[in-house]
């Protein structure tokens, strides 16, 4: 049985005001791809979904990096260098490549930025259209990874909401302009459920698929319990469908979503 | 130590551990993570005759010790069940109970009736606490005339061993289960979630998309048992006793109480295999304690008669 | 930030902090730990007209974050009370509420009508989850037309503002707080202990003397929160909520839920000055989450209407 | 106000199996007597009662002697020198000093033997008629203090119920043989219910007072809650009246027991 396991602590790095990137490393985080999330330990009666940063399939090591909001991540903030990570991993359904001849935007909002990272490291290098990488912060403060783009060669485009780095405002005046130069664009999008709505929005009838990652308070993590569902179509006259963020998310098709019900 | 449990019907579990309805899905999502076959059983998640929607999210919510759900039974329904679900558990060696609820009384019937021809589903547990729109919105549950009609219903429907699972949530369960033994019920399982809330202080609401939830986990432990121990001395049929189980201990707490089987539900979200942890140490601990078998720990903390009860207060 | 409480009947809290009935004596047990006149107010021990011996030991019992206590409402009495304790109580700048108990309406009534002329006391809580033993073990607290029958004879007997403490042991507990309040209550109190039970292994008996105890702590907070909020919703009188507050954090989930204000039990055990430490923190809280005033919170996370639950199953 | 207080633990020591010592330190402890109680925060949702197992009023310092059953006194043994215990203390009515001038029997089984221990560090040096310490235990591993109360300058008899060290049985037989010796005597007896039992019968009728000290599952340990009680006289038609241990006890006049009842 391929159960919980124990990943071990190999760096642990804080990135911003209370947020920390732990990479950790096991074989079965191998086969982890963008967008997919571990399912971690903490002392809560709940485990704790936290996306991969970053993933070196090769050596079986995955970057996690955890905003402290409550009890849970700020345990996860304090591990150390040696100690291990009990986790379900890697779970749900990750982002689909993109498809390398089509422009690409990548937008990201607070810790929706990580998952975007990993899904430009794997693939940005094969990328052969342009790319975008827009990211929000609410202040200059909490900007997230952007030197970890550029490593990865591109300049992303910052925004905050406080003008304190980067354009002053949200992520999605940018993406507004760079949809309008690639109606034939793909975008892939994570962060608050606000932001996400808008992207959605103003995304409709655009040429590429647009993937969007959604995070829900999660029971089992593994699509047994049917706790983390969204909003999705088809929507009847009493509601909307339900889907899993667990197992048929956290990246969903726009499509899929029934945004006026989130 | 032999850990066979002989239920009514020739139900036969291997050991006395069941994974608890509505935690455990339909078997598939963790079968990656467990080795069903070595389940003394497994109860799946409710099902209806049509396709139930469940509660806005958020579903879920942490308390102290406990967790607080309002998933509202959804499921795919029972054309669904059959097509998709039915095939994977009939590969299962273990005992497969087939959840059932509905909105009325015809609904129960309804599902017991299809599933009874299932040779994947080997058992049934009525669900009871689920709202009965028609019965304005007094459940079944808490109402022994209708819980009494439900299963007379449901066993015209079946042969196969039938359990009715009661709610904590009224004075006097017992009453509940009482009348569902006399309409044929073979065995009481208990009990289901304790309705709770909580406040989300950030959004100034409740915290759940369904206002209030069915509370679960350790946190409920001593409900669950005093409702267990108080219907095992007053019914004749074996009783499967549920709430907050998280280790071997807690397992003989719940068979001392008068349990002869247990059903395991929240803990499996933080740790998929303590199900299996928990039978691999069950003949230690009994031994401990001990007993020399699983049965000569069934009901042995029941006290002799009511009437030592009557006059304390708590 | 102002955290005076009005209630009815010029009954004025200082701050919406109670010491719980049954967890603070009958108070110069902990005046030696707590700076008593900084309270809100203090509910002492239950009281009944002649003493009560409670339930053989042991008495309390630690569950997953909760305590399940079998004290069996062990009190001195009426006279004894009016003795030696009335006299410590009236040097108190609290407001005193006294917990009453008994068998019959006549025995409820009896207390009221002798504590009406007591200095002392500022307030009553009618404790109506003790067990009735003239009405064959039902207790007042499960039937809405017994609990009525108490507040009546109760508002008969005083005209200091009265409280009804409504147990959540049955399926509606609103329906009680309805009836008392059709009775003259002039609030409701939420919730007691909820009953439950722990078995100790070793001695493969029930943990607890009285073989079930009532179960405190933030266990039961969920259960506690759902009955203040919905009892609010349906009574027009102040609700005084409690049920595992630790936290001012806690205190502002009962708040948002509807009550106006609030009382601290089991935490007390661990944490003496933890009610005082509460009402220290409590308006740097109440603004950190946006609030202005005390008032403005009460009942901030109260939905409308009641249609909007309907439907909706845990 | 005279709340709960943060005690330095100044010493730990390993003391038998499953049985550490520590000794804390903080100035409320100056007028601690042996018999009484500290009642000590642990994670669970009580307190936890551990006597005293000496006391130096001078210096403000007295011993814990926790033998290890559950996970609160696991929590208390775990403790290192330089950490504090947060404790209300001292707390209950400890042992009235014996009469000087009475042949003195100090009964103990297990860890009913520390605050014996504390009484003979009080009392001792100044009692001048007779003394006896009989200290009983399961096996020889587990005998308690018998080195202290030796360095005491007096020297306990040892019972063991199987027989690994000093007399094969319990402490009731020497005590049977004591009192036939010293009808005039006066006793004080600390351990399990049992032994007590025993010890209240056999000492019906002798000359001096008679001090049990009892445990009992207690709430908040300071009077309020009436969940430590004991059945105790008088003994009415429906049963006994109940006092509390941490107010009216720990230390008992056998005449004050309900013994049939416990
Ligand atoms: C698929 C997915 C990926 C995520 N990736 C990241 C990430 O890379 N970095 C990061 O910092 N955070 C991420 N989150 C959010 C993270 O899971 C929560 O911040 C965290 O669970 C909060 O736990 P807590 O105990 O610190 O806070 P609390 O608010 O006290 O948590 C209480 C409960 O609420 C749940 N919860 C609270 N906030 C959220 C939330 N936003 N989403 C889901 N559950 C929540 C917790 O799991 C727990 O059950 C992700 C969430 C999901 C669903
Ligand atoms: C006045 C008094 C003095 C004591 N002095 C000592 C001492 O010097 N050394 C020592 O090792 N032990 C002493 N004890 C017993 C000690 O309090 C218990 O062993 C301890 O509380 C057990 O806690 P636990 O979490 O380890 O075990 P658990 O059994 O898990 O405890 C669970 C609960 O039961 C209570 N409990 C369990 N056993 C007892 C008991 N025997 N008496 C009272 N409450 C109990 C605990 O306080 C807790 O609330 C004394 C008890 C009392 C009442
Ligand atoms: C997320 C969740 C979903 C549940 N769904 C169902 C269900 O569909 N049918 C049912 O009878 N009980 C359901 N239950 C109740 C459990 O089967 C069980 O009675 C309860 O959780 C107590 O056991 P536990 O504390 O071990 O979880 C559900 C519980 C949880 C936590
Ligand atoms: C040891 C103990 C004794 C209690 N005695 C009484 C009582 O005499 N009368 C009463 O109305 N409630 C009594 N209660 C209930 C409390 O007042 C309160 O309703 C309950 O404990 C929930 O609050 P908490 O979780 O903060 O303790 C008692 C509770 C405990 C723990
Ligand atoms: S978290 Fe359980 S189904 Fe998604
Ligand atoms: S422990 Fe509360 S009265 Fe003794």
């Amino acid at each position: 049985m391929a159960g919980a396991f124990k990943a071990l602590i190999v760096t642990v790095r804080q990135v911003a005001l209370d947020h920390v990137e732990l990479i950790v490393e096991h074989e079965r985080l191998r086969d982890a791809t963008p967008g997919q999330f571990a399912h971690i330990l903490t002392p809560g009666t709940l485990r704790r979904p936290v996306s991969f940063s970053r993933i070196d399939g090769g050596l079986g090591r995955a970057g996690l990096l955890v905003q402290v909001v409550g009890p849970g991540t700020a345990w996860i903030a304090a591990r150390q260098v040696g100690e291990t990570l009990d986790m379900l991993a890697p779970l749900g359904r990750g982002f689909a490549p993109p498809d390398p001849d089509r422009p690409w935007a990548l937008v990201g909002g607070g810790v929706g930025i990580p998952p975007l990272f990993s899904a430009w490291e794997r693939w940005g290098w094969r990328h052969r259209a342009p790319a975008h990488v827009i990211l929000g912060a609410r202040k200059a403060a909490l900007v997230l990874m952007d030197a970890d783009f550029r490593q990865q060669a591109i300049e992303p485009l910052v925004t905050t909401e406080d003008g304190s780095r980067g354009i002053m405002g949200t992520v999605v005046d940018p993406l507004r302009q760079w949809l309008s130069r690639n109606p034939d664009g793909q975008v892939m999008a994570c962060g608050p459920n606000g932001m996400l709505a808008r992207v959605s929005a103003l995304t409709e009838g655009i040429a590429g698929p647009v993937q969007l990652a959604l995070e829900q308070r999660m029971g089992c993590g593994i699509g047994a319990c049917l706790a983390c569902v969204v909003p999705s179509v088809p929507v009847g006259p009493d509601g909307p469908g339900y889907r899993r963020v667990c197992t048929e998310g956290p990246v969903f098709q726009r499509e899929e979503l029934a945004w006026s019900w989130i | 130590m032999d850990l066979t449990v002989h239920l009514p019907r020739n139900l036969i579990l291997k050991n006395p551990i069941i994974a608890a309805s509505g935690t455990f899905g339909f078997g598939p999502e963790y079968a990656r993570f467990v080795d069903i076959d070595r389940l003394g059983g497994v109860s799946v998640k409710g099902i209806s005759p049509e396709p139930w929607r469940g509660n806005p999210p958020p579903r879920v919510w942490e308390t102290p010790s406990g967790l607080l759900n309002s998933i509202g039974l959804q499921n795919p329904g029972l054309s669904a069940f059959l097509a998709e679900d039915a095939p994977f558990l009939r590969t299962l060696d273990t005992v497969v109970i087939a959840n059932i609820i509905g909105h009325t009384v015809e609904e129960y019937a309804a599902v017991a009736q299809a599933l009874d021809r299932e040779p994947a589903i080997d058992a049934f547990e009525v669900n009871i606490s689920c709202p009965n729109i028609k019965a304005g919105g007094i459940t079944f549950g808490h109402d022994p005339d209708a819980a009494y009609q439900v299963m007379r219903r449901v066993r015209q429907a079946t042969d196969k061993p039938v359990m009715v699972k009661v709610s904590p949530n009224m004075a006097e369960p017992w009453t509940v289960a009482e009348a569902v033994v006399e309409a044929g019920a073979d065995m009481i399982s208990a009990i289901n979630t304790v309705i709770g809330m909580a406040i989300d202080l950030k959004r100034r609401q409740p915290a759940l998309g369904g206002v209030t939830g069915g509370l679960s986990g350790p946190a409920i432990k001593p409900i669950a048992l005093r409702i267990v121990y108080e219907i095992a001395r007053r019914v004749r049929v074996p009783v499967i006793g549920m709430g907050g189980i998280q280790s071997p201990e807690d397992v003989l707490e719940f068979l001392l109480a008068g349990a002869e089987a247990v059903m395991v539900g929240t803990i499996t979200f933080q740790w998929p295999d303590r199900m299996e942890g928990i039978i691999e140490a069950l003949p230690n601990v009994l031994a401990r304690y001990g007993f020399q078998s699983l049965k000569e720990a069934v009901g042995a903390a029941q006290r002799p008669a009511l009437a030592d009860e009557e006059g304390l207060a708590p």
